[in-house]
């Protein structure tokens, strides 16, 4: 410890030799199974790149060549106006229903799955598992399921109920997060007021996460809107089906028409979910809100709304009975009209699709004898040769396709977010850019490079890392942008530059969540890829095989097999997602 | 090649079990230097397929022995992607449906090499049913449907869409405008189910009073999946022959390759010519096993020249289609 | 029941003179002892106060009271309810006669004020409430009045997040008293709070329990504060009970005492946490 | 530099004397005036320590002297470097020389304690570092002493947030040593820990302030704990310098003074606050 004598300060510390770096201890065997599993995926990547001889020259070139192809998309062609308005209307009210089928669903099994408001282990479990199920099958595979059920006649209510199932499971797991995530002590209060169980759910969870719950349904009327689009092609009315037919019929330009509506339709949405959740979220700095209520405030302010004044007397209304009702000042109004617009849309959208009660209650009886019909599953001999096969070459576009969206995601994502692009200007643009590859549908894009590139998975691999732009980039910005920055202004403080902040501050700090997003894009490709069946890539074409030609073992037998990969997919990234925090 | 297992010891009569040697060499006897060595082939499953998986193993490596060239096969579901695909150069040959054919002539120069048929000397067709429920009186014929809902496949299948229109307009029920089909829905109250089982379900579940759908699915496959009983339904009209299911290849290929292939598909890929060189014993079109080699579980194939397809351009022609439209 | 009482404790007498009783009250939490064989008695109508530092198992005490945690060994009886050995429903109807407030408020923080308080009330209404339109027109005038009492009548409409700490914690009083209580527990009321706001909460805690005779036991961290505003201060340290003093007895002088005995760090402590700190000091000496 | 110095103001001496001087700083946030007109000097190799209520600009001033800020108007000299119009450059060449620890310690918490001191060297050490093995070799051994001598060489490869607060608030101070600053500033490094924690960081800054020669700056709510450890007390309210003193020169009974003029709340302003807590005692009593 002579170092620390105070004649010697300067005596060059390094140099004592009493403290040399400890050998780093040995590292505790999750680690070491964590970093297994990512050279592991890493590996699988990369190999799944180079078997199906994903090669950026060739694309190149092909690329070049599809120009002639390109030049028949414009100019876009649209549908009528009232046909076009009846389409989006169809499509915006099977979307909005199914969102709120899903939320209305998840919440009570986000309370039963999340671990401070659940009745037991058993219905914790259970709740789990119903999650953990929707989210593997992707919303085909419920819409192949049920056209059986429902008949053909009910298509709108066949998307609406596929996209609800599929979407509970992640506004559910999410909810379920949020729900442990919550401030218990309000909850402990009411227990100690002498409240039941549903009593303080009811009084403190919820409200706690009303706002997130609102949240997760506009993001995933979002995701939903784009999944609509796939749905079409197996007979969900909307937009969706009339850009299968114009390509069925190959009426480019019309499927540029109506690939721009739908663009246009998600951007339309992106930017309404994310004025409704500013608003959600409240004030600005300077306590005033922003927007509508911002003026409906200073209306307020000035003219009819009387907020009483006198703290130590009951508020009492003109006619001297207590208050107990708020005034009706900006918030209020809010609520009210909140409410009235819900009720209104649900009531819109009910009516918008029809739902033939008739053939409903007709097909509904048959539930039973057509489930029957699934089991056994039962390859029919076709198995190795053929559905194994189409399965590995499934999977590995999805890991193809994250390879490639990571070299384009990530600096996109580090681009947009504020606190780390060079300029505001700059991080405005690349967040411009993701708003519109999000929005822009996938499976066009991915029937484009299919006429572009040929028969051949780079198409798949191409269009699905293009959708990766879209989600990882804005994951990858959104948790930069919540970094804590003050740590950043930590490591500033020491006198490091802009790109020692960000590697040592930034980028560590945000590693953990960067991680769960990347493994959470492997989850989304993976079953995306299975969608890319349609174009006859992967185990997807099976699927829709055996559903056209009505082989129910089969169906059941490849639907098990999708959902093994997507459930052993899940359980690897929630293993990783623990031991990386 | 030749290694298909179950044929092998009693084969008695023939006795030259599975020579590769009795495909003639057909790029040197054309003189094909030109011709490309390596084919893109796609497969679209067609309408009037029975089965699942379509065993393209055998003719794929007749081609690649015969013509010399090493072929890469694709199925796909979207056959106007694989329509682009044979015009943009990026596919070669392909199987289309007879309707999906049309439009790959029409438009991106595609050549009929062959049609698969059933028996020897079959026409190559197949026709498309009007079903109703078999309690039905008020449905006796085509005529019948007037101001009833009407189930049919979608936009642009032929057996399910395209002929169906050409009969009602025939019978009546729609009138013949300029622009082909007008007001469709004056007339009748028109469903596009969505696939052909999807047209016979609506149906039986009461959504359309009557539906299209193609013979080989009433007839068999409803029933043999469990969907259908026999005497569920009634067929009361049935269609003009369909053409059934061409192969065809990209016109950008020399002709004499084109006609390499046809003598390859007419000449050698039929049940009997499979049996005498010992790819399989029975050549029963029913029940044998030969038919499982010829791709479409058929006899084999026969000539079938672009105008055979003309029945669908006529049908093309009255309805006008949006389908139709290149 | 009060025979049941006395059976295991001569000292036990009826519940109009001793409100709560805590008797060889041990807690484990695994191998933390947070209470080690504390016997206590509370009188009511008056107000006690915990003082230790932290870790010293001031919440873990309070939290005994009403039966948020269960003693390991022991018996607690509060206002002749056995909370030892209570079940739910037990528990329930003896909370709704107990009133707690909490460091951190513990306010639903995009609730109206007005709902906070009437959920306090929960416990004597049946069945889930989701909105103040839910609540009986009387339960709502009963919050008003209440929050009138302390002071924020004006406020009761506001979103609670919208309040100071001083004012969440007047509004967790008022939903303490909706329920009417006969006993108070508060567990570091002021600690989140600045001093102003922690001089007019304590102000208003001990009006009330004059006015509405409350017993109340609460727990604080400065003896300054405990000394004006208890009947009775008690320390404790790791667990035990190292202190029970009237308060009314004690001068200012006295008062620093308490304090050393109770919160101030010893040297050992320190030396325990950073063993080098000390070694170090020493080898620089020689 | 020592020109413009002298030219703005006849007393600015150099910076071998005065380590740190603030003249006529004004700091606006929007409508707040967080610092208003201040004048300081700090001397070298001095402990100092601002008193004051939160809001009172503590932060504020701090983050002034190594440039997180720019006055509004007024100038700051640290080190003889011009802050106030110092550029990028050569805000980062003083920064290597001053260090700074904070009430929330400002850990990367996914990241090694070692790690976490070492990126307190990135301030000399060219480009970025995207892990420990990308550290010299001689700035890992530095840390590890800077740990040892925080008491926390144990601990260098556990990650920061399983530490407790005293822990990673040594760590943060390990990660200031590194730098081998000149000047220290602390900004409320114990408001986050309990007492015992609390004792052992201060012990621990002000023996490495007298073995390292530092100029410390720290910011404190505990006047206790200021008068123990500071050379120097200075007061802040509302942004305004209201007190300077030698802490050697105060007896006890001047602390409380100190802590009344800085810290204890008027009576008005708690009637400010409350006005109808008052009322309602006066009527009460009528
Ligand atoms: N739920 C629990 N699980 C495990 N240990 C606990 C739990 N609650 C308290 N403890 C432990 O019991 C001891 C007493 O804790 P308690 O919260 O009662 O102290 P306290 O005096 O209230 O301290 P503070 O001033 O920090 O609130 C502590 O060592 C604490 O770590
Ligand atoms: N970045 C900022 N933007 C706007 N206002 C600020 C900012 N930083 C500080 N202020 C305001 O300046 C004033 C002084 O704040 P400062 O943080 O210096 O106080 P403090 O004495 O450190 O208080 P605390 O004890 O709460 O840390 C406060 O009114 C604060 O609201
Ligand atoms: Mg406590
Ligand atoms: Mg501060």
């Amino acid at each position: 410890m002579a170092t620390l004598t105070p004649e010697a300060p300067e005596a060059p510390r390094s140099t004592s030799g009493r403290h040399p770096v400890p050998p780093r201890p040995a590292p505790h065997p999750h680690v070491v199974a964590t970093w297994a599993i990512f050279i592991g995926l890493l590996a699988m990547c990369v190999w799944s790149a180079y078997d199906l001889g994903i090669n950026p020259v060739t694309i190149f070139e092909r690329l070049a060549n599809g120009v002639d192809f390109l030049s028949r998309l414009v100019p876009p062609e649209f549908p009528e106006p009232g046909r076009l308005i009846e389409l989006t209307l169809t499509t915006l009210a099977i979307v909005f229903l199914a969102t709120l089928f899903s939320v209305v669903t998840s919440v009570p099994i986000a309370i039963f799955a999340a671990v401070n408001t659940t009745t037991g282990m058993v219905s914790r479990q259970t709740a789990r598992i119903i999650m953990i199920f929707c989210r593997a099958a992707p919303d085909l595979v419920f819409a192949i399921i049920l056209i059986r059920v429902f008949g053909p006649a009910n298509g709108a209510l066949i998307g609406i109920i596929a996209m609800g199932l599929s979407s509970i499971g992640m506004v559910g797991k999410l909810l379920a997060d949020n729900i442990e995530d919550v401030n218990r002590g309000p909850s402990e209060a009411i227990q100690a007021a002498g409240g039941a169980r549903w009593q303080w759910i009811h009084s403190t969870v919820i409200p706690q996460i009303l706002p997130q719950i609102i949240a997760h349904g506009l993001h995933r009327m979002d995701i939903n809107l784009r999944n609509s689009v796939l749905l079409g092609f197996v007979g969900v009315p909307g937009i969706g089906a009339a850009l299968s037919t114009a390509m069925n019929t190959r009426q480019w330009q019309l499927v540029m028409g109506l690939a721009i509506i739908i663009t246009v339709l998600c951007i339309f949405m992106e930017l309404l979910s994310g004025a409704i959740r500013t608003q959600l979220m409240g004030r600005d700095g300077s306590g005033r809100r922003r927007g509508i209520l911002g003026v409906i405030d200073r209306i307020a302010h000035n003219n009819w709304v009387t907020a009483p004044t006198e703290t130590h007397q009951v508020q009492r209304t003109r006619n001297g009975a207590v208050r107990t009702s708020p005034q009706w000042d900006a918030g209020r109004i809010q609520r009210f009209f909140g409410w009235l617009v819900l009720i209104g849309l649900v009531v819109a959208a009910v009516w918008d699709i029809q739902i033939n009660w008739q053939v409903l209650t007709n097909t509904v009886t048959n539930f039973p004898e057509v489930v029957s019909r699934f089991f056994p599953p039962d390859g029919r001999g076709l198995y190795w040769d053929r559905f194994f096969p189409a399965l590995v070459e499934t999977v590995q576009i999805g890991f193809a396709s994250l390879l490639l969206g990571l070299f384009i995601a990530l600096p996109i994502g580090a681009m947009a977010a504020r606190n780390v692009a060079p300029t505001p200007g700059i991080a405005k643009f690349f967040r411009i850019v993701i708003v519109v590859c999000r929005a822009f549908p996938e499976l066009v894009l991915a029937i484009i490079l299919v006429v572009i590139l040929g028969f051949n998975a780079t198409a798949g691999v191409l269009a699905l890392a293009f959708g990766s732009i879209g989600l990882l980039s804005k994951l990858v910005a959104d948790s930069l942008e919540e970094s804590d920055t003050r740590v950043q202004d930590a490591v500033r403080a020491s006198g490091a530059n802009r790109l020692q902040t960000f590697f040592a501050a930034t980028v560590r700090q945000t590693a953990p969540a960067t991680i769960a997003h990347i493994l959470y894009q492997l989850d989304v490709n993976i079953r995306a890829a299975t969608l890319l069946g349609v174009l006859g890539l992967g185990i997807g074409f099976d699927l829709l095989e055996a559903s056209t030609r009505n082989r129910y073992d089969i169906l059941s037998l490849i639907i098990l097999n999708i959902l093994a990969v997507v459930v052993v997919l899940e359980l690897i990234s929630m293993y990783v997602r623990k031991v990386v925090r | 090649n030749g290694d298909n297992g179950d044929n092998g010891d009693n084969s008695d009569d023939n006795g030259n079990g599975g020579d590769a040697s009795s495909l003639p060499d057909l790029r040197e006897e054309y003189g094909g230097d030109d011709w490309p060595t390596e084919l893109q082939f796609v497969s679209i499953p067609s309408e009037d397929q029975v089965e699942l998986a379509v065993q393209y193993e055998v003719l794929i490596e007749m081609f690649e022995e015969a013509l010399d060239v090493t072929i890469e096969s694709d199925e796909v579901t979207a056959y106007a992607a694989a329509i682009e695909a044979l015009g943009a150069g990026t596919a070669d040959i392909a199987n289309f449906g007879p309707f999906s054919y049309v439009v790959a002539a029409d438009t991106a120069g595609a050549q009929s090499v062959a049609v698969a048929v059933s028996e020897q000397d079959e026409e190559p067709s197949y026709v498309s049913y009007l079903v109703t429920l078999s309690d039905n009186d008020e449905i006796n014929g085509i005529e019948d449907v007037a101001g009833k809902t009407v189930c049919f496949v979608d936009e642009v299948s032929t057996s399910g869409r395209l002929y169906p229109l050409a009969g009602l307009m025939d019978a009546g029920v729609l009138p013949q405008g300029e622009e082909g089909v007008e007001n469709e829905e004056e007339y009748i109250d028109p469903y596009l189910a969505g696939a052909h089982d999807n047209s016979v379900l609506a149906v039986l579940d009461g959504t359309c009073d009557a539906g299209f759908a193609y013979d080989n699915i009433v007839d068999e496959q409803m029933i043999a999946a469990g969907d259908l009983e026999e005497g569920q339904v009634k067929v009361v009209w049935e269609s003009e022959d369909i053409p059934s299911s061409p192969f065809a290849a990209s016109g950008n290929l020399p002709d004499d390759m084109i006609e390499a292939m046809r003598e390859i598909l007419i000449d050698y890929l039929n049940v009997e010519w499979l049996a005498e060189n010992g790819y399989c014993e029975d050549t029963d079109t029913e029940t044998g096993d030969c038919r499982h080699l010829v791709p479409t579980n058929d006899w084999g194939y026969t000539e079938a020249t672009d105008s055979v397809f003309d029945g669908i351009r006529a049908v093309c022609e009255v309805t006008q289609a949006t389908a139709c439209e290149g | 029941m009060a025979q049941s009482m006395m059976a295991t404790d001569a000292s036990f007498t009826s519940s109009e003179e001793r409100s709560i009783q805590l008797r060889n009250v041990t807690k484990q939490f695994g191998e933390v002892t947070a209470l080690n064989d504390i016997n206590i008695d509370f009188a009511p109508q008056k107000i006690n106060v915990l003082l230790g530092l932290s870790g010293s198992g001031k919440s873990t005490l309070l939290r005994h009271i009403n039966g948020l945690h269960k003693p390991t060994s022991g018996e607690v009886v509060t206002l002749g309810t056995e909370v030892h050995r209570a079940g739910a429903r037990k528990l329930r109807m003896l909370r709704r006669e107990v009133g707690m407030i909490f460091q951190h408020f513990h306010l639903v923080e995009s609730m109206s004020v007005l709902e906070n308080v009437c959920t306090g009330k929960l416990g004597s209404l049946g069945g889930p409430r989701l909105g103040l339109f839910m609540y009986p027109k009387e339960v709502k005038e009963q919050a008003m009045e209440q929050l009138a009492r302390v002071g924020l009548a004006d406020k009761a409409f506001n979103r609670a997040d919208a309040l100071s700490g001083g004012q969440m914690q007047r509004v967790a009083i008022a939903r303490a008293l909706i329920q009417e209580p006969k006993v108070l527990l508060a567990d570091e009321p002021v600690a989140a709070l600045d001093p102003v706001s922690s001089a007019t909460v304590m102000n208003l805690i001990g009006k009330i329990a004059k006015e509405d005779n409350l017993t109340v036991v609460c727990s604080l961290h400065q003896v300054e504060l405990a000394l004006e505003f208890s009947d009775r201060i008690i320390g404790l340290r790791g667990g035990e009970l190292v202190m029970d003093r009237d308060a009314s007895t004690l001068s200012l002088k006295e008062a620093h005492e308490i304090y050393s005995a109770v919160a101030v760090v010893t040297d050992e402590e320190i030396e325990q946490q950073v063993p080098e700190l000390a070694g170090i000091t020493t080898e620089q000496q020689s």
